[in-house]
């Protein structure tokens, strides 16, 4: 473990797909703008070109050009990411600290996969938006209007500042830090929903999703203040050795309750959810789209750092983590309200949203799995804490092929004048056999019916837990298992109701005859279409042969420990 | 010197005062500040905790801090602008045409 | 009884599996050719619509059977293993070893099969003669005779196999088998209503049988791990079984035969089963397949017979014959109301298969009952030879009915066709005004059709038991055996009673028939112009005719000692004469005083109480200057004659309540039918409503509540970000107070 | 050559059906609607390729297997693949003579489906679906992973689901939304048991034989996990096979599935895919819980009892021909789990001949079905009468179909039904008196029916208004030749049972001695 804290050319490579977002975002604002601007001399009338400003280039002035800048950054990023995944020893363990010895960031597997789950996420609505962005404007209601060229370059902007904050997130050592990080990414996305501000539910959503979220995070910073009250660090190995030596105190609890406050919102746990179904409507596809994968992985990335890393037990301790039961309620609550509510939705962004509560639901109960983890284990007790992550990981990551697919699938309606009722699906089986065949594979990927990769990552997450449950191995009845076993129940139970809103999606595309007005074909969007079908093959590929997925998130999940 | 879990217990009120604003103050202005003292409770802590810990972080958090609720006030403004272009109303009871 | 039949080697049981499988191998070829060639005029002219590649298939199935039946007949029994058709694994009862059982397949031949096979293969043979007759000169038939045949083929084989199985399973296969047919050919005339319910109604009734026919077949299995006639009649075996399950299974297998055999109380079936054409009344509802039920309880008999049985199985022996007895009274009754000729067949059918039933009952009872076995013989040699008379007769009857019918509709058809000059004469078979069957419409026919009026006299003889005709010896010998038994075993006088009061009703409705139909005046303007003309027709009832005047001589045989195993020797050691003279001797001048009045009581009341109450009743003489054939000629004048002396009205008794009843045939159709539609419907609808609406109503109901449900949770998503802040401070509200209590 | 002839039936057809889907995916409708004919042709060929590749795998034309030899927890044609080996998931295949009839099976009525609605409307999207719910149903027959018998145990669903709903009747929505999720529920239950089950063995392994191998080791001397946990298991597995199944009370699903699904839909859900319930009954709970089946027998039998029962009982009160042939279907698979019950061989070798028998005999009372509502435009009993007159093939199959199923001998199902009644008196005496009530009930229904459809209807008696006047035909010639194969199959197995009774005799007996149940 080397500790760096100057720039040079070992910390680039370490902080890589940082450093290139980074860039990236620098040619974002430089490159729209230049043009045969010139600068006079003072006092001379030599003027300079200074190549900003004037009339711009004809190149530079497509109002492609920052989308496909987006892409290329987002691209580049995610290979440099997949380059430190495959190749584990390049990067990991590398620790960025400040010149006092405090951690900042760390590289590790765990951080790596993460990134690759933003970036993948980013790279896909980032790829969608470019044709959902045209210039110039024909309408004055339409929402096209509101992409005019000045916006794209904020439009992406804001995509890759969200992504330099989720990367930050999952690099941070110090809580702090991961907080500034969220902060970031949250302000992006806060932006990036109310970019449809000149309509009535655009700059609701936003506004709604801003006000809960930043209180949200506001009690999160609270508990932070509070935490370092009590720790005198926010370092989360400072943060642990305290928690080992202390145990929970009322402050502690408190304190990270109120943190725990603020991932809670991000991944839209009952109930701090209740923005999320009114900002997924409000906001554009591709962005409720990231919201629901990218941004809730980050929350997930939070409380995983906060349960796994400061409130775990000690392994050789004999007992579950003080949460665990807390979690366990929460996640039943959770992922039960998510489908529930999601049953009767006739709004699919909504229904998507509230789906995107329950998947929340699963990952809490995958997260309660493991504050059971010295439940019996006698042969080692970290092994359940690796399955559990690794397959949460695992789910996280699939989750963006399908759950922003089938968000881009409503973007595709959207570009053609509005997918905020379930009818607007309608006939699409018709219209578009291929995007209804995606979108059906999405949803039924979501319910988790294999061989979709849904099925795996739910099946990966219900192995964990039943492990964890089952512990030795030797019961003399189930109800010897651990209780966490009944939330595997639950699990599949709610599967099962999940499944009736999302055949419904299915059902709506091929059973019912189009909306008045809305016949043949959708407008052709390359693009869109092209981040749909990797997608689809991403869900119906790491459904079939996700082993390679797997590893890679085993070793992340062991290098979380 | 004031003892600083007096400190504490102010932005413990000051928390408690932002949290109850933020929920029960229609005009979305009023939340803004609301959030704002919460920030500030945070900042307080922070401060305080810096000075029972004897820790200079501490009061680096709290500038960062400030600095996030600075933009975070900037976004918010900028986002209850278009709202209000859009409702012409900054109540956050009357912009509810997305529930359910 | 009893002694183990000798077994002989035979070389046509090799080839008696030909017996069966060439009609049934017919049913696919007429089925075929009748499809492609129908209304082809070659087809129709030439092979009588399949008529006659029938009948070569039934001659030479008869001709192999009386090759069989000479190898056999007298000498023994034969068994033809021709392989095993299911092996299956059956766990010992410890569950430690798994043993290797089959179902086999095979012939089984002893006397009872004898019997049957000859009956069978020759009564098919002559009803397919027949068929062609009836069958191909009647337009309705047209282009769909082929369907007859090939069903008729296929009954065919399933009788002859049912008879030449060598296990119960195999006579239950074959059994159903002839259920199935006969389902398809009473229901050959499918756009009648009244046949489509009679086809589904003899099928369920004797479906109910059936199941019970089954239980006791597995039960007999369970019992013996095997259901060949080779294993379950070895001694040896039936001594390590249990009687009382033996009891109750071979009760079960009866009840099957109750079915079948149309016996009470799944008898309504059988004179609803009219509506088919004549020759399956003939062949089916009469000769043969209510011969079934009759040669389960015959194949029974071993069981019975085995030493260690004795006097355990005498309660079954009684519920037959009881059964029997009531069936035997009851349907008589019925039979006094019937204007239609062949419901009157119908019900003497019933009847006189009771009668069966009892000897049969009677004969068990003899041979379960230790001391009395040597008299079993004699008792089951009559009921066997009453089922072969009773096949021939009443086979001659129907196709007799059949004929009547036949020239019946012929004439009417040609006089309408003359009345209303072609304006609407289209050939509806069944009108509405014209009752071709009923004998209301009928009389004087004996003028007109001879040849059937013969006939249908020889065989309402040989049924009523007049003496030396055809059934006479065998009635004798099952009221006598009853009447043994009941000298015995005092629950027997109930059954006796009944078959001896049957025997004088018997001689009444049977000969109120023949007169109703054959003597007196033409009640009708058709029955008048009547002829016989038919071809084919009168070959099978002229050789039934005969062989039901021999009866005599086939008693001389010692038919009435016929018995299951080789102890039946054909033409007693006697020889032919000797057994004669000791068949009179036994039935005329029998040394036991009791029997000796029994008889010549039977034989008053069968022959001349009942005949002669007929003939006051429906007697008369025919239309003037008309005379029938010598032999009938002096039963027409008696019967005039007795009508003029001792003719009465009995409208009082014809307009009784007894007689309504009867009329409705004891109600037993109309409470059955009420139970099925009230109770079984009923309980149906109600069941799927119950499925529907709370089975599946459950089901919907969960989801119907759930989508309630989300709306009621949804509806906490208010619109309001403040709401929003709330919800998640009470969140964490109730969060740490849920911490506090769980910590 | 070594060619894995299994894997090849599953992969064949599901990747031969979704190239076929894709092929015609972006034409527009009338340009789609000339890849019909193409499209049925190709589908045909390869199903007959399939059930030819079947048939030789039978008569060891290819492989030369002893099939009446393979004793329990042995496999034929056994190959293996590393699936995602980081679960230790393999893909492996293999046949033994509870599944081989199975997969036969499913080989012969494919084509017949196909011919049977040879005329399909979108056939181009039609068939293909077709071969794709083939392919995934010989996958669930032939996998010996548990993983992937679970993967296409779902992937049946999906094929099915598309079928119900774009060539149903009016509720199609309703009926294949149902269809889905109740399967789906009480599978995914199923799945909890199975990962359960997983964890708590000594060995962790997918593998199925190796599975019993295990279970059967510990069984021996003692119970394997502990007897309340194999009873907690083998009530979550038994409630995915039973809701498959369908036995009551899970059997609602069934009907409206039935009666909505098209004519080729229903054939095969109800000649295979209710099947799969009963084989996953022997191939996993019943394999590996012989202790929980001894303590479940009893309930078990009153669970086939009720079905039995009252699928009949409701089938009486069905004016509905093809819900009543769908009940009729519940009533049948009632037997199977009496023939479980009986904890005899031979109520096994009934069982799982009854899989067979029916297997093939409710495809046809469902080509019945579907020529009476494709010629008639209606489902009601009564609505069209003297059938024998104007359609007698129709007539014909109905009587033969009809007669077949309510077991008449010679034909497949009553060699079920008399070994289920053998089996059935031994272990539970007179409780056979509700089988026998139902034969007679079922004959009662089947033969009520029959009176309304084929019988009566002389002159009196109108067509149906939904033919609008026009005249009344008999059946295709492409439902004739799919009939007559049914037909023809249904006597073949009702006079040579042995065919493949023997294999599954041999299968029931061996598994028995090695569970070490049965008896008494």
């Amino acid at each position: 473990m080397s500790n760096q804290n100057e720039l040079n050319m070992d910390m680039i490579e370490t902080l890589g797909p940082e450093f290139t977002v980074f860039v990236g975002l620098l040619l974002i604002m430089i490159v729209p703008n230049l043009g045969n601007g010139t600068f006079r001399v003072p006092g001379t009338s030599i003027r300079l070109p200074w190549f900003l400003g004037g009339t711009r280039y004809k190149v530079v002035a497509s109002p492609r050009l920052p989308g496909l800048l987006a892409v290329l950054t987002m691209a580049v990023a995610l290979i440099q990411v997949i380059w430190y995944l495959c190749d584990s020893s390049a990067a990991d363990g590398k620790v960025i600290s400040s010149e006092n010895g405090i951690e900042i960031f760390k590289v590790n597997m765990f951080s790596r996969i993460f990134e690759a789950i933003f970036f993948a996420a980013l790279l896909l609505a980032a790829i969608a938006s470019l044709d959902r962005l045209p210039t110039g404007s024909q309408k004055s209601d339409d929402i096209d209007v509101l992409f005019n060229n000045r916006r794209q370059a904020d439009f992406y902007i804001l995509m890759l500042t969200s992504a330099l904050g989720m990367s930050v997130v999952a690099l941070a050592q110090d809580m702090f830090v991961l907080f500034v990080g969220l902060e970031l990414a949250s302000f992006s996305t806060y932006v990036l929903v109310a970019f449809h501000k000149e309509t009535r539910a655009g700059s609701e959503g936003g506004a709604k999703y801003f006000i809960v979220g930043s209180v949200a995070s506001a009690v999160g910073l609270y508990g932070l203040s509070m935490l370092y009250l009590w720790a005198g660090s926010l370092q989360f190995d400072v943060l642990a050795a305290k928690w080992a030596a202390d145990g929970a105190t009322s402050l502690s609890m408190m304190a990270l309750g109120f943190v725990l406050v603020g991932f809670a919102f991000k991944i839209s746990a009952v109930p701090f959810h209740f923005a999320a179904p009114d900002a997924y409507s409000g906001a554009n596809s591709p962005v409720a789209g990231v919201l629901a994968t990218a941004s809730k992985a980050m929350g997930m990335l939070g409380l995983m750092r906060v349960l796994l890393i400061i409130t775990i037990p000690d392994s050789t301790a004999d007992g579950s983590a003080v949460w665990i039961g807390l979690l366990g309620v929460l996640a039943a609550v959770t992922m039960t309200w998510g489908n529930i509510a999601a049953l009767g939705s006739e709004n699919p962004k909504r229904m998507l949203a509230y789906s995107s509560v329950a998947h929340a639901g699963y990952m809490l109960a995958a997260l309660t799995a493991i504050g059971a983890w010295n439940w019996g284990l006698v042969d080692n007790a970290g092994d359940a804490m690796d399955v559990v992550v690794a397959a949460l990981l695992f789910h996280m990551f699939v989750l963006v092929f399908f759950k922003l697919g089938a968000f881009l699938v409503l973007g595709v309606l959207e570009m053609e004048g509005g997918a905020s009722r379930l009818s607007s699906l309608a006939g699409l089986g018709k219209r578009e056999p291929l995007l209804a065949v995606a979108m059906f594979l999405f949803m039924i990927s979501l319910a988790g019916v294999p061989p979709m990769a849904g099925f795996l990552s739910k099946l990966l997450v219900i192995m964990g837990i039943v492990e964890v449950a089952t512990g030795t191995g030797s019961l003399s009845s189930i109800a010897d298992a651990h209780w966490v076993w009944w939330l595997a129940l639950l699990m599949v139970i709610n599967s099962a109701i999940s499944m009736f809103y999302y055949l419904r999606v299915g059902v709506v595309m091929y059973f019912h005859e189009p909306e008045e007005g809305r016949q043949g074909p959708l407008a052709s969007g390359a693009s869109i279409r092209i981040a749909i079908a990797l997608c689809a093959i991403g869900t119906v590929a790491f459904g079939l042969v996700g082993g390679e997925l797997i590893d890679m998130c085993r070793d992340a999940a062991e290098s979380l420990r | 010197m004031i003892d600083p879990a007096w400190v504490s217990v102010l932005s413990a009120i000051l928390f408690i005062i932002g949290v109850w604003g933020a929920f029960t103050r229609k005009n979305a202005i009023i939340v803004l500040m609301c959030l704002e003292l919460i920030l500030n409770a945070a900042n307080l802590q922070f401060v305080a905790a810096a000075i029972q810990h004897g820790d200079a972080t501490g009061w680096v958090y709290a500038i960062f801090a400030i600095a996030i609720a600075a933009s975070e006030v900037a976004i918010g403004l900028a986002i209850f602008l278009a709202m209000y272009g859009q409702h012409e109303t900054i109540s956050l009871d009357d912009v509810n045409l997305l529930k359910h | 009884m009893g002694g183990t039949s000798e077994t002989i080697s035979s070389t046509f049981i090799e080839y008696a599996i030909f017996i069966v499988l060439l009609p049934m191998l017919a049913f696919p070829i007429i089925l075929f050719l009748g499809h492609i060639f129908n209304g082809n005029q070659t087809w129709v002219k030439s092979a009588k619509e399949g008529g006659l590649i029938a009948l070569p298939i039934m001659v030479a199935s008869f001709v192999l059977s009386m090759l069989l039946i000479s190898e056999f007949i007298g000498k023994g029994t034969g068994a033809h293993h021709i392989g095993d058709w299911l092996s299956f694994g059956w766990m010992s009862a410890d569950g430690m070893t798994i043993n290797e059982k089959v179902f086999g397949v095979g012939i089984y031949i002893d006397h009872v099969t004898v019997m049957l096979l000859f009956v069978a293969s020759f009564l098919c043979m002559l009803i397919n003669i027949f068929s062609i007759g009836y069958m191909n000169t009647d337009p309705v038939n047209d282009n769909r005779n082929h369907r007859f045949y090939a069903e008729f083929v296929l009954f065919c084989s399933g009788m002859l196999g049912m008879v030449l199985a060598d296990s119960f399973l195999w006579l239950f296969i074959f059994w159903e088998l002839m259920g199935l047919c006969s389902y398809l050919l009473i229901g050959f005339y499918y756009e009648k209503p009244s046949a489509a319910y009679a086809a589904k109604k003899a099928f369920l009734t004797t479906r109910v049988g059936d199941v019970f026919l089954v239980i006791g077949l597995v039960m007999l299995w369970n019992l013996f791990d095997s259901l060949d006639y080779a294993v379950v009649f070895n001694e040896d075996l039936i001594a390590q079984v249990d009687p009382g399950q033996l009891q109750l299974a071979l009760g079960m297998m009866f009840i099957g035969a109750v079915g079948k055999s149309a016996q009470f109380p799944l008898h309504v079936w059988l004179p609803d089963a009219m509506e088919g054409p004549t020759p399956v009344s003939a062949l089916i509802h009469a000769a043969t397949m209510v011969n079934a039920g009759l040669y389960l309880v015959a194949r029974m008999f071993p069981f019975f017979g085995a030493p260690s049985m004795a006097g355990e199985l005498v309660d079954l022996a009684f519920i037959i014959a009881a059964i029997g007895g009531i069936t035997a009274v009851m349907a008589a009754a019925i039979a006094f109301v019937q204007d239609d000729l062949k419901k009157v067949l119908a019900y003497s059918t019933m009847s006189q298969l009771a009668y069966i039933f009892t000897g049969l009952g009677a004969a068990l009872w003899l041979a379960n009952t230790p001391g009395m076995e040597k008299y079993a013989i004699v008792a089951f040699g009559a009921a066997l030879f009453h089922l072969f008379n009773h096949a021939m007769a009443k086979g001659m009857l129907f196709m007799a009915s059949g004929s009547v019918i036949h020239e019946m509709h012929h004439a009417h058809h040609d006089l309408h066709h003359h009345d209303d000059h072609g304006d609407d004469h289209h050939d509806d078979h069944h009108d509405d005004h014209f009752d071709a069957q009923s004998m209301e419409n009928m009389g004087g026919l004996a003028s007109k059709m001879p040849i059937t009026a013969t006939a249908m006299l020889v065989g309402s003889a040989s049924i009523m038991g007049l003496p030396l005709i055809g059934g006479f010896w065998s009635k004798e010998g099952i009221i006598a055996n009853a009447w043994r038994v009941a000298r015995e075993e005092p629950l027997f006088l109930f059954p006796a009673f009944c078959v001896l009061l049957g025997a004088a009703m018997t001689g009444f409705y049977m000969s109120r028939m023949w007169l109703k139909t054959f003597a007196g005046k033409p009640k009708t303007e058709v029955a008048a112009n009547v002829h016989e003309n038919t071809p084919w027709i009168p070959i099978p009832l002229v050789t039934l005719t005969f062989v039901s005047l021999s009866s005599v001589i086939l008693a001389g045989m010692m038919f009435t000692h016929w018995s299951s195993d080789s102890s039946y020797a054909f033409f007693s050691e006697k020889g032919l004469i000797d057994g004669l003279i000791y068949e009179f001797e036994h039935i005329f001048l029998n040394s036991d005083a009791f029997f000796f009045v029994l008889t010549y009581f039977v034989i008053f009341i069968g022959a001349i109480v009942g005949p002669g109450l007929a003939m006051a009743l429906y007697g008369g003489s025919l239309k003037d200057g008309e005379k029938s054939k010598p032999w009938m000629q002096p039963i027409i004048n008696l019967s005039s004659r007795v009508n003029a002396k001792r003719g009465f009205d009995n409208s009082a008794w014809a307009n009784s309540g007894l007689s309504d009843a009867l009329k409705e045939r004891l109600y037993f159709d109309k409470w059955y039918d009420a139970a099925m539609l009230k109770l079984v419907a009923g309980f149906a609808n109600i069941s799927a409503a119950f499925d529907k609406n709370v089975v599946d109503g459950t089901i919907k109901t969960i989801e119907s509540t759930s989508q309630k449900l989300s709306t009621q949770v949804r509806r906490l998503t208010t619109g309001s970000a403040r709401d929003y802040i709330m919800m998640a401070a009470l969140g964490v509200l109730v969060i740490y107070l849920m911490l506090e209590v769980m910590i | 050559m070594n060619i894995d002839y299994l894997s090849l039936m599953v992969i064949l057809p599901i990747l031969a059906s979704i190239f076929l889907l894709i092929l015609t995916s972006r034409l527009n409708p009338a340009a789609r609607a000339k890849f019909d004919a193409p499209v049925r042709m190709a589908s045909l060929i390869i199903s007959l390729a399939m059930f030819v590749l079947a048939t030789l795998m039978f008569l060891g034309q290819i492989g030369d297997v002893g099939w009446n030899d393979i004793a329990f927890n042995n496999f034929e044609f056994q190959e293996s693949y590393v699936w995602i080996e980081q679960l230790g998931i393999t893909w492996t295949v293999g046949v033994d003579g509870l599944s081989f009839p199975m997969v036969w099976l499913t080989t012969l009525l494919m084509p017949i489906t196909i011919i049977a609605t040879w005329n399909e409307k979108a056939g181009a999207t039609y068939f293909p679906l077709m071969l794709m719910l083939g392919g995934a149903l010989i996958g669930v027959f032939v996998a010996l992973d548990m993983f992937m018998f679970y993967v296409f145990w779902e992937l049946t669903l999906i094929p099915m689901f598309f079928m119900i709903l774009k060539w149903g009747g009016k509720d199609r929505k309703y009926a294949a939304q149902k269809f889905f999720i109740y399967t789906f529920t009480a599978s995914v239950i199923m799945l909890l048991g199975l990962l359960t089950m997983y964890f708590l063995m000594d060995t962790q392994t997918f593998s199925m034989q190796e599975m019993v191998v295990q279970a059967s080791g510990a069984n021996g001397n003692g119970v394997w996990l502990g007897l309340e946990v194999q009873k907690v298991l083998f009530i979550m597995l038994m409630l995915g096979f039973l809701v498959k199944l369908p036995a009551a009370p899970f059997h609602t699903w069934l009907p409206d599935a039935h009666v909505q699904a098209p004519t080729g839909g229903s054939m095969m859900l109800a000649g295979v895919m209710l099947k799969m319930g009963a084989y996953g009954m022997f191939r996993l709970p019943i394999s590996l819980f012989p202790h929980a089946l001894e303590e479940f027998r009893f309930i078990i039998m009153i669970i086939g009892l009720i079905s039995l029962v009252w699928g009949a009982i409701v089938c009486l009160g069905q004016t509905n021909l093809k819900k009543m042939v769908a009940y009729s279907s519940v009533s049948h698979m009632g037997v199977i789990l009496l023939g479980i019950a009986s904890m005899q061989p031979l109520g096994w070798a009934a069982a799982l001949f009854m899989m067979f028998a029916h297997g093939i005999i409710s495809p046809m009372l469902f080509a019945v079905c579907g020529a009476f509502k494709h010629h008639y435009h209606s489902m009601e009993i009564g609505a069209m009468r003297g059938m024998a007159k104007h359609s007698p093939w129709l007539a014909t199959s109905m009587m033969f179909g009809w007669m077949a199923s309510l077991g008449l001998p010679l034909l497949a199902g009553f060699v079920a039904e008399l070994m289920l009644m053998v089996a059935y008196w031994y272990a539970y005496g007179w409780w056979i008196l509700l089988p026998g009530l139902v034969l007679a009930i079922t004959a009662a229904y089947y033969l009520w029916s029959m009176q309304r459809t084929i019988f009566e209807g002389g002159e009196a008696t109108q067509p149906p208004e939904s033919l609008h006047g026009e005249p009344v035909p008999d059946i295709d010639n492409s439902e004739k030749i799919a009939m007559l194969l049914l037909a023809a199959f249904t006597i073949l197995f009702g006079i040579m049972p042995w065919i493949f009774l023997d294999m599954m005799d041999m299968w029931t007996r061996s598994a028995m001695a090695f569970l070490g149940v049965g008896g008494a």
